[in-house]
């Protein structure tokens, strides 16, 4: 089955709480409400018709005014496969985990809250993943700033240009 | 020996009288000092520089090849370099435990040379119960490394220690059993009457003497694998599980000791089977001067010993390693039985052919022969499969 | 150990931990067991210990830019996450890669491919003690990397594709040369099964090791030769064809379970044996059937490609590699995400290693063929 | 050792140092320490084409055994605390070779958050190794230069421009 095709059966089944399905080129998606997500991704992995059994790939993505999770879902038996995104509140984003539904979800999950500071609720562990537990704020918001020491490690360095210059002034004082 | 120095008092050598303790004493002293610093630590040292260069032909590298020549002397200078090192003794560690340790394992180590047969008169002490002491002796080692593994206060040493402790007393028992056949035809416990119990013509051994003896020699060579920690039964210090298992908060001069032991060790674990079954220095009656006869058996005895030492550098290069629960069912299983069935067998052969069966000399020797021929045959097909002219031209 | 029988020792649960440097690790990984005795109850895998940020660097570079970090997603199968990263460049600029340049991606991933396989394949007679399986494939490798460094320049970071095709054409005289190391792998392969993978105790150690059921597979999202391995005949190559594959002749093997259950450690190796005789194959054919033509397209340099997103998925050698790139209309793409395989297969780690020994760990590590920067990007 | 350098330089003393010194350098045992990408190359290093081992430098599992660490790749934050545990498990005397742009200077990923631009702000460095990765060559040349070093060090003798006392 084609992702439009999907998404139109997606907006017969739940009508408005598919917000948006965009004919974006090259991969179409379909925007859901983050309320609904739970039940909405349920019903694409237990339709017989649509057997969603794999959750490809979970990723969020951070758009200055809001922060969106997206869900490339996929099935193995009829070898197709669909988009999801939810949109959240850039200030404390929450959204309900999938992990009950495809267990791969667990990391990527824990990889999104870590990155892009998105809580999920009824996550099993979900703590950082990639980045020292003690690291301040999540680096793949587009306003991370990076902090200048960690543990008295600085985390700049000199370049090596300036230094040279300063050492040809020195030199030329001399 | 003994009669020696009685003579050398005799003549007045050490002025009159002199305290004949003291002086047993001095020549003890000297003899060992001797042994260990000038035959078992270098040759366990040439033996790692060995293994180095034969693993790594295996490997199709080179191997440390730059430090004297061909790299001979790589020993003396991993030696040094331990010595010099700093001794780190963790905080943790329970500082006593830890510094014996090392101690108790190269004790294991030295103390087979006392009745080391090199040749017909080159042994310290023919004891009337020589293999019974060797085993005993080497049965030390399992000591030190159970008390570096728990001093070590570092999880993976105890995991490390635990294991080599279970694995070395487990294996004690087949390598224990498969010492009684030779016993038993021999009908002594004394390395040299070991020996002389057999010939020098290769269906003259005990290997070959009947087909339990064949089956108990290949067991005691597993076991003494398995006791030495020898791939593939080298759990002990499994470097990919275990980082290196017992002696992994070692440094310096303290894991030093514990790296001559392990491949002082290979010779020993070649030696008791060389003496048990391949016929020890036994050599063809070539001169009647005891100083040449003397050589040459000499000689023999370590081409037999190093011929097993090279085997077991081969093992190395060739097996993975088993896992534990492997191991054990390889020995209670396996081993454990076997060892039994070949004692009995061969206690029934004494009895039918108190004198020995020489028919069934040469039959079993053909067999090996037989045997031989089979395995290098394959080696050499695989030779030439593999189309060495590739590696001569790495660019193609 | 076993919850049923009777209690007659006291045991204690013991904390070990593995890592971050561990020989078997392969690169930066940690575990926390807590395992009874030699038995582990669970192995915790912490990751992050080579996080180099490399999406974050994306945002930062430009499209072209970013080419040469996308080699350090995954070092040991450089030319894969290339590829992934063109193709996505590609699909969203809607640029057409000349024949000539598909067909030399092809050679350089297949290639890469057979040198992936075989440090996956030594590091596993590594990780069981084995030392020589380990160097006889590094001795193989190095002569396929000789023949990628005549191509690209590079032994290992290879920097080979562009947006649009490849950098370089083929050297002359390289074909021979390849065709020639081809003849020489296929018998090298069985010297090595003989060696190695046939051996008692390879198999006794990796047999019936952490089998994985083809449902969990799916569930924990295991991808490439891992998800082959438990029997689901699924290959990117042949199922979402790109490139030129569809041009070539070559079978997908799958796990059947000949020395103990399916979806153990050792279908998981044997998959890595099989694949590289499979890439040994489409070798040949594209050696022989390379057309002739240019082999990068004309791509502008500072590239723009329209606002939209797109993922796309390559066969890697550590499976099913899925780039999913947003693009807002200028030179520098909004965001990058790297759905890679050994973040998904060191997922599923954690739930395989109940009630196994701290030696199946190891090679449980192993035949899952995970890569730390793979993981941690 | 004040009472010894405070000896003038006999031929004795430096002779026994270069011994001394000649034995350190043919004997450097490199910790198994990949990080990343150069981890693939100081594999190789040890391989077939390369073998390291050539010199005497056969790698070790554990830190306490080993006189080198390798750095063979990016240094991340979260490592280098574990790095700096890590040198101070080895015992002395122990060197450092930093191999490949990432350890040296933080490399193509100076504009990462989570990476430590060299190792050399974390623990002391000897011999840094340039390129990315370095080939096995470039390492091994690391590693003679590393032995170069090492022979200009004193054990007995003082070290050449410095007075007795000073020391």
């Amino acid at each position: 089955m084609e992702p439009l095709q999907i998404y139109e059966r997606l907006k017969g089944r739940f009508g408005e709480r598919i917000l948006e399905t965009a004919e974006k080129k090259p991969d179409p998606f379909a925007v859901v409400d983050p309320a609904a997500l739970l039940e909405i991704c349920r019903y694409l992995r237990e339709e017989p018709e649509l057997a969603m059994d794999c959750l490809s790939n979970e990723t969020g993505v951070d758009y200055k005014d809001r922060v969106e999770v997206v869900y490339h879902l996929f099935s193995y038996s009829h070898r197709h496969g669909a988009v999801l995104k939810v949109r959240l509140p850039r200030e404390a984003p929450r959204v309900a985990t999938v992990e009950s539904i495809w267990k791969s979800a667990n990391w990527m999950e824990r990889e999104i809250f870590d990155l892009v500071g998105v809580n999920f609720e009824g996550h099993s562990d979900l703590r950082r993943i990639l980045m020292p537990e003690d690291w301040p704020g999540h680096p793949l918001r587009k306003d991370f700033v990076e902090p200048q020491e960690y543990h008295g490690i600085s985390t700049v360095r000199e370049s090596p240009i300036v230094r040279l210059d300063q050492l040809k002034d020195q030199h030329k004082k001399k | 020996m003994q009669n020696w120095i009685d003579s050398l008092i005799a003549a007045g050598e050490f002025g009159k009288n002199p305290p004949r303790d003291l002086v047993y004493a001095a020549f003890i002293f000297v003899l060992s000092a001797v042994v260990f610093l000038g035959v078992a630590f270098p040759f366990a040292g040439i033996v790692s520089w060995v293994e180095r260069r034969v693993w790594a032909r295996i490997q199709s590298r080179v191997g440390p090849n730059r430090v004297g020549p061909n790299g001979s002397l790589q020993w003396l200078a991993d030696g040094a370099k331990h010595v010099l090192k700093e001794d780190v003794i963790p905080d943790e560690a329970d500082a006593h435990l830890f510094k014996l340790a090392p101690y108790v394992v190269v004790l294991g180590f030295v103390l087979p040379w006392a009745v080391m047969p090199f040749s017909s008169a080159l042994i310290l002490a023919d004891l009337n119960v020589g293999i019974l002491y060797f085993t005993a002796v080497t049965a030390l080692t399992v000591v030190g490394v159970l008390m570096a593994g728990w001093a070590s206060d570092n999880k993976w040493s105890l995991i490390g220690g635990i294991r080599s402790a279970a694995q070395i007393i487990s294996y004690e028992i087949p390598a224990g059993m498969s010492i009684f056949p030779v016993v038993l035809i021999a009908g002594t416990l004394s390395m040299q009457g070991i020996i002389r119990a057999q010939g020098w013509a290769p269906y003259r051994w005990f290997l070959f003497s009947n087909p339990f003896c064949f089956v108990a020699a290949i067991v005691l060579y597993v076991s003494a694998l398995a006791e030495g920690n020898r791939t593939p039964f080298d759990l002990p210090e499994a470097e990919s599980e275990l980082v290196a298992g017992f002696a992994t908060e070692y440094s310096g001069m303290r894991y030093l000791l514990f790296f001559f032991a392990e491949w002082g060790n290979m010779f020993i674990a070649g030696a008791l089977i060389t003496t048990l079954y391949l016929g020890g220095w036994r050599a063809p009656r070539v001169s009647a001067s005891p100083v040449v006869m003397n050589l040459l058996e000499l000689f023999i005895f370590n081409v037999k010993v190093l011929f097993l030492v090279f085997t077991s550098m081969w093992v190395r290069g060739t097996l993975p390693r088993v896992r534990i629960d492997q191991m054990m069912s390889l020995c209670w299983k396996f081993f454990v039985p076997i060892a039994f069935i070949d004692m009995i067998g061969t206690a029934i052969w004494v009895a039918i052919w108190p004198e020995g069966n020489p028919v069934a000399g040469y039959v079993m020797f053909a067999l090996g022969v037989a045997i031989a021929v089979l395995f290098i045959q394959r080696v050499m097909y695989y030779l030439r499969r593999s189309r060495m002219e590739m590696y001569l031209h790495p660019t193609i | 150990m076993s919850d049923t029988a009777e209690p007659t020792l006291r045991t204690e649960e013991m904390t070990l931990n593995m890592g971050p440097q561990h020989p078997s690790t392969h690169g930066v990984l940690r575990f926390v067991i807590r395992a009874d005795g030699e038995v582990m109850r669970e192995a915790v895998p912490d990751v992050g210990y080579l996080h180099r940020s490399i999406e974050k660097i994306a945002e930062k570079v430009g499209y072209h830019g970013f080419m040469p970090y996308t080699d350090r997603v995954d070092y040991v199968c450089a030319m894969f996450t290339n590829q992934g990263w063109a193709m996505a460049c590609e699909k969203l600029a809607n640029i057409e890669v000349p024949r000539r340049g598909e067909y030399c991606r092809v050679i350089a991933t297949e290639f890469n491919r057979l040198a992936s396989h075989l440090l996956t394949v030594g590091l596993m007679g590594m990780d069981i003690g084995a030392m020589t399986p380990f160097l006889h494939a590094l001795r193989e490798r190095e002569m396929i990397n000789d023949l990628i460094e005549e191509l690209c320049g590079a032994r290992l970071t290879f920097n080979y594709m562009r947006i649009g095709g490849v950098a370089w054409d083929l050297p002359p005289g390289w074909r021979e040369k390849a065709l020639a190391y081809l003849d020489h792998l296929d018998p090298i392969l069985e010297e090595y099964n003989a060696l190695f993978s046939y051996n008692k105790i390879c198999i006794q150690r990796l047999a019936n090791v952490a089998p994985i059921s083809a449902a969990e597979a799916i569930d924990y999202n295991l991808v490439g030769p891992n998800l082959r391995a438990c029997g689901v005949k699924w290959d990117v190559r042949k199922e979402m064809p790109y490139s030129v594959y569809p041009e070539f002749d070559f079978d997908v093997p799958t796990g059947r379970g000949e020395w103990g259950t399916i979806g153990d450690s050792m279908d998981r190796y044997m998959m890595r044996i099989y694949e590289m005789s499979e890439s040994s194959k489409i070798l040949r054919q594209a050696l022989t059937r390379i057309p002739d033509g240019p082999v990068l397209a004309k791509v502008v340099r500072n590239l723009r490609p329209p606002a939209g997103e797109c993922q796309v998925r390559v066969e890697s050698a550590r499976g099913d590699q899925g780039w999913y790139v947003v693009s807002d209309g200028t030179g520098y793409p909004w965001r990058v995400h790297v759905r890679t395989g050994s973040f998904a297969a060191m997922g599923i780690i954690q739930k395989l290693s109940r009630g196994l020994m701290i030696a199946d760990l190891v090679v449980l590590i192993a035949s899952l063929d995970v890569i730390a920067p793979e993981i941690d990007r | 050792m004040p009472l010894l350098n405070s000896l003038p330089d006999y031929v004795l003393t430096t002779k026994t140092d270069e011994l001394i010194n000649w034995m350190r350098k043919s004997s450097i045992w490199y910790m198994l320490f990949g990080l990343a990408c150069c981890a693939i190359e100081l594999m190789h290093t040890g391989g077939p084409r390369a073998d390291i081992e050539r010199f005497g430098a056969t790698p070790r599992a554990s830190a306490r055994q080993s006189d080198l660490m390798i750095i063979a790749g990016t240094l991340t934050l979260k490592m280098a605390l574990r790095t700096r545990l890590l040198y101070d498990q080895m015992p002395d005397p122990k060197y450092v070779i930093s191999m490949g742009s990432c350890s040296n200077c933080g490399g193509l990923f100076q504009l990462a958050y989570s990476v430590c631009d060299g190792v050399d702000k974390v623990i002391p460095v000897d011999v840094y190794v340039p390129g990315c990765p370095p080939r096995p060559e470039a390492l091994t040349e690391g590693l003679l230069k590393l032995q170069e070093k090492i022979m200009t060090e004193r054990w007995l003798a003082r070290a050449p421009g410095t007075n007795g006392e000073a020391a």
